[in-house]
């Protein structure tokens, strides 16, 4: 049992991983068609995975409903979402463009699905202004350094701020857009830089340590 | 498609064939200038380290190469006739500098030209690896022209990329540090600086339980395989062991489901750790939607109706890092986050109370549980960083000596060392 | 698309605009309606888009061509579902390993690559060009060099930062600090570039053409919360009296 | 006591920031203000020059490849290009690549052709959208019909007025790729430098530092970028529209974020030091 419940799956985790590695250093024909079979591979099964979120959705609110817990009847609007986008989905082949222009699916991508999450990332613009409101308080040095990055290329993104820039600093003989060119890529650059790196590493690792079998928090305990 | 792309290639070919012709037929009439003589040393190879299909045409430069004589390359499959005009280029142009491999893999000369002739653009890509192909290189210069011999070659589908061997060489270098590291790990007692983020997460916990409100563990929109989001299930079983022993409660909002299934797995086992298996409700892990800003317009809903008194962010987040921070500062309550996408990182920062960077999201796991094993994989990570140190500030001695003493090969052979092919 | 069809959708699509700001003043009956439907909509977008792109075309059709291949994955990802019934949750590690292995396999070479290799020749290229380079020029590359050094310091975990390890990982705290805020500076404009779309799509949505539909949405959700305002007061007066 | 005041508007709530951004950008969407815009900046002066001295009746054609995520910023600059052939009298062909934006191409050719009097099929026409780009642009080299056998109508495309003499590349005066993808990429890459066909590109204000060196080499001949970019061109061609009112919004956003900014931090300054 314990074959089949624990040693054959960290095989697997062995198999694959080292065969996706190597690839990368084999220029074969092979190679490429495994690579080929194996991205497709990866796409069918986070398929299924996404038919697990689906479930465990529609079971909780499912639960909320038939238990009328507080606030069920939100839950009903859960179901007719779904159904809102599947229905025309299914009628038109999941195509949002027809012959005569847009299809039932397209219509409901224009005017449910994509008024819905444009509004959710615009409400960003709101919240980078009240978290610039509240953050950017000069209490120390550091805060002082990333005050005047944020403040110089807020203001000379737009021309407004240029020509303030120019009327007030113009005599440096620097514009504004070569301030916060050299921000962007000079310090600015060095800061990412060494965050990729350190993060690269991190992740070569933390790889080698699931290839290995010696990572396997994922595969639960037993 | 195919048979439209068959129609392009065929089109393609009675256009250069009558080309080829009229070049030919022009060079029947003329006589062949002194100052512009054929192409005698003209050799064909496969292209090496790569998947086939691509030959490679070399002949030397010439002292008749000058800008206004044009190279023209042609392409059969055909043992007469059935020219394609596979290519174009001025005489001074293409040499076995302009061939993109790294010095040890191939030799860089500027007195050869050197020339891919791509030959799964004319002939699909079934045909183009391993079927004979002949081909010929025509010099043409005011209108007249005139052909080298006609060389033939196949290509091959290669086995291994050796312009790629620098990061083979450095992959099995960590690889054997890897193991070092990993076969000591027994020893106790390996130093780990202070996280100061992490340091925070007890008092967290423990303002949370005084004020008796939940606290949100939000562990991304990473999958399982993002190294986030297994350092996030780390700190989660962490947290959760606290929260077991604080007796406090514990939300996690998922994203991802395989995430979920993880996490559920994680907590219950911290719960039993903890010695409070009976609080352990299967609710606490929650999947929301596995779509981007509905998961954040439902955790911000949650949040701020349910105002928890400690919220974390620990894993990979996009822009909806913001959306939730945000609505989580507004509700008062203390935010730890930790996240290694570097452009989230800013609005964390500024938003939350404490960031882990980066990094220090995946050594939260050793420093949370101090386990041999996670503490020696550090130490794999430092060695990393400086080995990049070290590259780099030698690899800059090097380069600028270089370039002040005018040795381009070797300024270029240490380019070449550290290049992505 | 018929006009009435044009006209419904400028009033879901105003309403539901409108419901998720109005999350911006507080939490109301209406932003929940618009958060749980949002939930359904979404997981049916993917599930049309895995329905229509990945199951039909790479799953279905090879089984009708019998191509049996794709059976593998298939199980595999069917495994995944054991999830939910305990006993036998253990075989959905077959379908995890899988997904595991073949990430992590992916994500060495590319991390070692791009984020290592290029980064490391990224910093030390530009200097290779010393001699046609100005004294700026050389300064700007030198700094980048030693900013990415102390940044990597910052991140040491293995010494505690003390002495000059703390000078050195304290400056590679000023470059993080500069990329942040750049970074965060960098953002503002495409955020307000997006909520510009949005209310330039209401302004839309409030012509006549379409009903008036942004006005009086808007007018209904301003009514719904002076009521709602109103209800709240007399409440919390009528417990102050009792 | 002025303290107290001041700490009290530290902790202002911040709904009223929402409410002021609201309004700052909401305001000019109504009434444009038409805020100085300091100078036309070169790309995108170039790109104007290039449509400007095309002869009349030359066929230009538009690869609007934009979805509503990046429409903001896109759709203005595409209208404003659209005015501009059609103000030359230029021959107008629309292609896509992205399913998400023929509604958006839609709404342009529902309402710019009308003010300059143009007729679909004879002036301009719009091919359906296809899948596959790079595949695509590389088929219209031979033959153009090849591809786009029908208009989106379902009309044939050979036999429109507009498409008279069109047979591929050489005969097509130049691309305009409007974009938020790397659409423009490819249009660069497998069209521009192989065909010789001049490329415009359109691009959002985050992608545009990336398409420098294409500008330095001439393979773009010109290059709008963001809603500044679009706010130039309608200045240039004298029709200030959704570029110029976008941009006059995102001008007072931003200084408000900078007077929000700086008065949290004289607040600060004075609570601390008085």
């Amino acid at each position: 049992m314990k074959l089949i419940k624990k040693q054959i799956p960290l095989a697997i985790v062995f198999f694959f991983g080292v065969l996706t590695l190597a690839s990368y250093y084999v220029p074969h024909k092979v190679s490429v068609d495994f690579m080929e079979m194996m991205n497709k591979w990866e796409n069918i099964v986070s398929a299924f995975a996404f038919f697990l979120g689906l479930i465990s959705l529609f079971y909780s609110h499912y639960h909320k409903i038939s238990r009328k817990a507080d606030g069920w009847g939100y839950s009903l609007f859960v179901y007719i979402g779904f159904f809102a986008m599947v229905v025309p989905a299914i009628l038109c082949h999941g195509k949002l463009m027809g012959a005569a222009g847009q299809t039932a699916l397209g219509w409901s991508f224009s005017f449910m699905y994509n008024p819905l999450s444009a509004t959710m990332f615009a409400v960003l613009a709101f919240y980078i202004v009240s978290t610039a409101y509240r953050s950017f308080r000069i209490k120390s040095l550091q805060a002082f350094v990333l005050f005047m990055a944020a403040f110089l290329l807020i203001l000379g993104k737009v021309p407004l701020g240029q020509i303030i820039w120019d009327s007030v600093l113009g005599w440096t003989g620097a514009g504004v857009d070569q301030v916060i060119e050299w921000i962007m890529g000079v310090p600015a650059v060095a800061g990412k830089r060494g965050i990729m790196i350190g993060i690269a590493i991190g992740a070569i690792v933390t790889s080698f340590k699931i290839i290995f079998g010696i990572e396997r928090q994922y595969m639960g305990k037993d | 498609m195919i048979k439209n792309k068959f129609g392009f290639a065929l089109i393609l070919l009675v256009f250069a064939a009558t080309n080829a012709f009229s070049a030919l037929s022009g060079q029947n009439k003329k006589q062949i200038p002194a100052e512009l003589p054929p192409v005698t040393d003209l050799a064909v190879i496969d292209m090496p380290y790569d998947v086939g299909g691509t030959a490679l045409l070399k002949w030397n430069v010439r002292p008749t190469d000058t800008t206004d004589v044009i190279y023209k390359i042609y392409v059969s499959s055909m043992e007469t006739g059935g020219w394609i005009k596979a290519d174009e280029f001025p005489a001074d142009a293409r040499t076995g500098k302009d061939i993109d491999l790294p010095f040890w893999a191939w030799e860089v000369s500027a007195h050869e030209h050197a020339v891919k002739v791509e030959l799964n653009n004319f002939y699909g890509e079934a045909q183009a690896t391993g079927a004979l192909f002949h081909f010929k290189v025509t010099a043409v210069k005011n209108n007249i022209s005139c052909d080298s011999q006609v060389v033939s070659a196949k290509t091959v589908s290669n086995w291994f990329r050796l312009d790629r061997v620098n990061n083979l060489v450095l992959l099995i270098v960590i690889i054997i540090i890897f193991f070092w590291a990993v076969s000591h790990a027994k020893r106790k007692g390996l130093f780990i600086r202070r996280i100061a983020g992490l340091d925070a997460i007890d008092e967290a916990i423990g303002r949370a339980t005084e004020m008796g409100k939940p606290i949100y563990y939000v562990p991304g929109i990473g999958g399982m395989s993002s190294i986030s989001t297994i350092a996030s299930a780390f700190i989660l079983g962490e947290v959760s062991k606290k929260v077991a022993q604080y007796d406090s409660q514990i939300k996690v909002p998922h994203y991802d489901p395989i995430v979920m299934t993880v996490c559920k797995e994680v907590v219950k086992q911290a719960f039993l750790e903890a010695g409070r298996p009976d609080s352990y409700r299967e609710d606490i892990n929650q999947f929301i939607s596995q779509d981007q800003f509905s998961y954040a317009a439902s955790v911000d809903g949650m949040i701020s109706r349910e105002k928890p008194a400690a919220v974390f962010f620990m894993g990979y987040f996009m822009a909806e890092s913001l959306l939730m921070a945000e609505v989580g500062a507004t509700t008062g309550a203390i935010q730890i986050a930790g996240t290694d996408s570097e452009g989230q990182l800013p609005f964390f920062f500024t938003a939350c109370d404490y960031t882990l960077i980066g990094e220090e999201l995946y050594a939260a796991g050793a420093y949370l549980s101090k386990e041999p094993m996670l503490l020696s994989a550090l130490k794999v990570q430092d060695f990393g960083k400086l080995l990049v140190m070290v590259s780099v500030f030698f690899g800059i001695i090097l380069v600028v000596i270089g370039a002040k003493l005018h040795w381009d090969p070797f300024v270029q052979g240490i380019l070449n060392l550290f290049k992505a092919y | 698309m018929s006009e009435t069809w044009m006209i419904a959708g400028a009033w879901i699509a105003a309403g539901l605009t409108v419901f998720l700001f109005s999350f911006l003043y507080k939490d109301n009956p209406f932003f929940k309606i618009a958060e749980h439907l949002y939930l359904g909509a979404g997981m049916g977008w993917w599930f049309q888009v895995y329905v229509y792109n990945i199951l039909g075309p790479k799953v279905w059709t090879p089984l009708v061509n019998h191509d049996w291949m794709v059976l593998i994955p298939a199980i595999l990802g069917l495994s995944l579902v054991t999830q939910f019934v305990p006993k036998i949750s253990w075989v959905s590690r077959y379908g995890f390993t899988f997904l595991m292995g073949y990430g992590s396999g992916l994500a060495i070479p590319a991390g070692l690559s791009t984020d290592f290799i290029s980064q490391i020749g990224g910093t030390i290229r530009p200097l290779s060009m010393m001699a046609s380079m100005t004294p700026w020029a050389i300064f700007n590359s030198l700094l980048v060099a030693f900013g990415v050094i102390c940044v990597l310091f910052y991140f040491f975990f293995s010494v505690e930062h003390k002495g000059h390890f703390k000078k050195v990982s304290n400056i590679g705290v000023y470059f993080l600090m500069i990329y942040f805020g750049a970074a965060f500076g960098n953002t503002v404009m495409a955020r307000f570039s997006l909520l510009y779309g949005r209310f330039d799509d209401l302004y839309t949505f409030s012509a006549s053409k379409y009903l008036y539909a942004t006005q009086i949405i808007l007018a209904g959700m301003i009514i719904y919360f002076a009521i709602h305002g109103l209800m709240n007061r007399g409440k919390k007066q009528a417990e102050a009296v009792n | 006591m002025l303290k107290e005041k001041l700490q009290k508007f530290f902790k202002i709530d911040r709904r009223w920031i929402f409410l002021l951004l609201a309004v700052v950008l909401f305001a000019p969407i109504i009434k444009p203000i038409g805020l100085p815009n300091k100078t036309i900046s070169r790309d995108v002066q170039h790109a104007f020059d290039y449509i400007d001295k095309l002869p009349a009746g030359s066929f230009v054609l538009f690869s609007l490849d934009y979805d509503p995520a990046t429409r903001p910023e896109l759709h203005p600059q595409a209208v404003a290009m659209v005015r501009h052939a059609f103000k030359k009298n230029l021959r107008v062909g629309v292609v896509t690549y992205i399913a998400g934006s023929t509604g958006l191409i839609g709404q342009i050719f529902a309402t710019v052709p009308a003010e300059y009097k143009k007729v679909n099929g004879s002036d301009y026409v719009i091919f359906p959208y296809m899948a596959n780009a790079v595949a695509v642009m590389t088929q219209m080299a031979s033959d153009f019909y090849g591809i786009y056998d029908k208009d989106q109508d379902g009309r044939d495309a050979r036999t429109l007025p507009v498409m008279q003499g069109i047979k591929n590349y050489k005969n097509i005066a130049m691309i305009v790729s409007i974009t938020g993808t790397s659409m423009l990429d490819y249009w660069v890459a497998y069209v521009g430098d192989k065909f010789s066909v001049p490329v415009v590109g359109g691009v959002t204000a985050i992608s545009q530092p990336g398409y420098g060196p294409y500008l330095q080499t001439g393979q773009l001949k010109g290059l709008i970028g963001g809603m500044k970019g679009a706010a130039e061109y309608e200045s240039l061609i004298k029709e200030p529209g959704k570029g110029t009112s976008g941009i006059d919004s995102l001008n007072l956003a931003h200084l408000l974020v900078l007077a929000l900014i700086l008065t949290s931090n004289i607040i600060l300054l004075i609570i601390k030091y008085l």
